[in-house]
């Protein structure tokens, strides 16, 4: 079902945990499946200094929140923003049909969190 | 890189057993007649697939012209439903429970589109349907109660001779999907009051894609199909010889194993639910006695079960989440939400079911390898709350 | 003591092809995961039929997602037929012959009971069918056509690119029951304007019990049972894993040897055609060219034909008379009253079936046993008159 | 399907064929299947000289016609008119259910024949 990249990174996923000093901290879910994550991220100089995730879900949410935050790690948070869901499936090599809908809860949660980080902190940004 | 293979996923399929394996092997051999043909090679196979009949309704208790061999639990299942349905001179209404398989339920539906009416009754907590509830559903124009003997993936096990009695009392006629309890407990329709019942050789170490319907002299169904004279036009097509065959053998295998196996599986069950009960946040579903001897169904809070599924696939343990049908489906399982289950808490659901190559070791083994797999999921999980 | 065993049945069933068992054996011992299982053993099967499916798929030039794997050609055809009058708004009109196999036949029976109209094309004594007379049966509601690719009995091949392209012009959906023909001449869903055709394995050297339909994309049918979403949802029911690998690997071994085995059958075809008809008062029922490679079928006068069988049979031959589900039946068969054959003639009648394991010593065979098998049974008949 | 003696019966049929002398003819046919039969009886002291058949249908028809005929001869008329299906069926060791209606058709024409011999030459006959 899962290619062995996604396996890997479900196995032995990147960048789990809570960031106790995160600059700002972004949440999506999906009604239909339940699952739910959390994206933790410290910015310094625009840029993505620190992420951690936090995810209930199956095996493709997991391993989509671990390939995003090292695809994101280091990033410009513009950079961040341009990394799409689909970013992350083709970046794992793919996920079943049937589970595409679970790598879309990673970026959309980033992109939550760096919204929220801008508005708070970007007195000139708006979404 | 796996240690070993432990596979507890025989609620969805079994091995097929040597045993059988080698029974079936002459008739993909040189046993190849049709058994309509008038030949000898027709009639070798025909006297094989009465042999297999006999041996059937001798472990069911029945005379081999109830039974009627289909193509596995869920053809049974609409050959029952439907055939009773469609002899019914005008629509009336059946009962049924909220947790019966897809193949029973499904049909209902689509009596109902046909103007029939369907009761779904619901089941307490551990699953259980009350024949109290059954009796109070019944209307003057009920002429079907179809109760699975036990459920698939919480392993309650019915009241079903209650219910069969009730039934039989008010001029009912009832049905059973057996498929997850024959081979496993004994099944007599001497001591029910069953008018038809649904097995399925794969889930007793036969082949996948045979089953059969018992049926009860008398009791009138009309075919899902038409086409040549076989299973006496009730279910037409060439045979599938083979499989029959496997069935007949495995069927007459697992009776004869069942005293022992239901308290060899059931010893191995209770020490596998204990020790999963062991880890914090983990919830039994179904009954703690009246289930299937090999049926373990646990909640795992925080967690979500695909996750559990692979990481245990990756150790080589095979198990399940809900039941194998519905596992490919996002939606929570019906059986567990209809026993009052949250979506979360169903959604963490693992079924773990023992089969007759299943020993200590494996329930060690897998009790060896679950702890840590649910502790680092709840680690990565945002709902568990470490403290 | 019988001599030696030809078996010359092969219209009824084939023996499975040591290769084909070999393809299915893992699918009975290591492989036995349930294909909807998410774990490891699961997902194994679930790509062994999903490679079944692509092979059955290559060999009839369709997309993997037009092939639908059922229990046989009973339940195809029963699935493309009921399945498209259930999705009819309201009763139609269908057009089919008077020579289609009882599961095509049966159900246009039970489908004028649920109020459509069925129109039963005559053949003329050959056993065609005229593509002019389908275009004259053509009503405003006719919404399907349904001809055998080749009849089971007297081997007829139907012109079913005429009538399939006239059903086309007019919009009408065609069916096209090919159990006969697949696997010994190429059927190819490009070159045809076919929407639907049934298979069935265990006539081309795979195991009985499994067959699939071919519904293009698009056409739209009502399942004929409900359960689980295998097959997506056309067919539910665990899957009859070795049989579907069995299919597929019967399907694609025969499609490969095609050309070769229609030369090489017709030849022995036509040679036993010929040394039949060197015996007195004996005719060929259907088409002399026009026919399956490997179908002689002839009426013995005078001689009845259980009678002749039976003789066969203790010299080792197999043969049918009529066809293999109808042989059991007393009714002279309905495809041999259709080309005028008079009751005593068609029960004369026989027919030999040759397969890939049939060579020209069998013929030579056959022939040396038929000739004072038919002059015995002539001298006990008072119907012959020796003079 | 059928038993060894049935088989055998078949296989090897006795008196088959005609009586050019016969005394009397008897047919009896089954309008269902077909089936044909003929009886030839050479009567000499009231008994069952000799007797011969001819018969058209399936194996079950020509071994039961076997076995009538090996049965009744020699007996007398009385005692042949008493000679039923079922006698036949069960001295060949028991028929196919289904086949059983093919062994009454020998009994029904040797009753024929006797029946008719009588109307002709026992004058104070009736049916
Ligand atoms: C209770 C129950 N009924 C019916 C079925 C369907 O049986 P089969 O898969 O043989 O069609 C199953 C198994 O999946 C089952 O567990
Ligand atoms: C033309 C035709 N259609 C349908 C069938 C039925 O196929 P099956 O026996 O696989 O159900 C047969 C074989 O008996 C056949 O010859």
């Amino acid at each position: 079902m899962y290619n062995e990249k996604v396996v890997d990174h479900f196995s032995n996923p990147c960048n789990v945990g809570e960031l106790t000093d995160a600059d700002s901290i972004g949440e999506s879910g999906s009604f239909k499946c339940g699952d739910t994550m959390k994206i933790f991220i410290k910015v310094e100089d625009g840029r993505i200094e620190n992420i951690k995730f936090q995810t209930y879900g199956c095996g493709a949410a997991i391993a989509s929140s671990s390939m995003l935050t090292e695809m994101v790690k280091g990033k410009t948070l513009d950079e961040a923003m341009h990394i799409t869901n689909q970013n992350v499936a083709d970046e794992l090599g793919g996920l079943p049909p049937l589970k595409l809908h679970c790598s879309n809860l990673a970026a959309d949660a980033l992109h939550n969190a760096i919204a929220d980080y801008r508005r708070r902190l970007e007195p000139d940004y708006t979404d | 890189m796996k240690n070993r293979l432990v596979y507890m996923d025989n609620g969805a399929t079994t091995p097929v057993r040597e045993e059988v394996l080698e029974a079936m092997l002459p008739f993909l051999q040189d046993q190849y007649g049709n058994p309509s043909s008038l030949h000898t090679q027709g009639r070798e196979v025909r006297r094989a697939i009465d042999e297999a009949r006999e041996k059937t309704a001798c472990v069911l208790g029945a005379d081999p012209a109830e039974i009627f061999f289909t193509s596995g639990g869920t053809e049974s299942n609409n050959l029952a439903l439907r055939g009773t349905a469609r002899k019914q001179a005008s629509a009336g209404h059946i009962i049924t429970s909220g947790i019966e398989h897809h193949a029973v339920l499904e049909v209902c539906h689509d009596l109902e589109n046909e103007g029939h009416r369907v009761t779904y009754l619901p089941v307490d907590r551990f699953g259980r349907i009350d024949p109290a509830a059954v009796e109070a559903a019944i209307a003057p124009d009920t002429f079907l109660i179809s109760i699975m003997a036990a459920n698939n993936e919480v392993g309650t096990l019915q009241p079903i001779l209650e219910i069969g009695t009730l039934a039989r009392e008010h001029g009912i006629l009832f049905h059973t999907d057996a498929v997850q309890v024959v081979g496993q407990r004994p099944v007599n329709v001497n001591d029910l009051p069953i008018d038809y019942l649904s097995l399925s050789a794969h889930k007793f170490n036969g082949p996948k894609g045979v089953g059969a319907l018992y049926k009860r002299k008398g009791v009138k169904i009309t075919p899902l199909y038409r086409g040549g004279s076989q299973e006496r036009k009730l279910r037409p097509g060439t045979e599938n010889v083979p499989g029959i065959i496997g069935l007949g053998q495995a069927l007459e295998l697992a009776a004869a194993e069942i005293p022992y196996k239901m308290e060899y599986l059931t010893s191995l069950r209770d020490q596998l639910i204990e020790g999963l009960l062991k880890i914090e946040d983990v919830i039994l579903n179904g009954h703690p006695q009246e289930r299937l001897p090999g049926n373990i169904n646990v909640s795992f809070k925080y967690i979500e079960g695909e996750s559990i599924l692979l990481s245990l696939d990756l150790q080589g343990i095979a198990a399940s989440s809900g039941s194998a049908c519905s596992s490919g489906s996002l939606e929570p399982s019906h059986v567990l939400s209809a026993i009052g289950l949250d979506q979360q808490t169903a959604h963490g659901s693992i079924r773990f079911s023992l089969g007759r190559y299943n020993n200590e070791a494996d329930i060690e083994y897998v009790l060896e390898k679950i702890t840590p797999i649910v502790e680092k999921l709840r680690q990565i999980s945002p709902l568990h709350k470490t403290d």
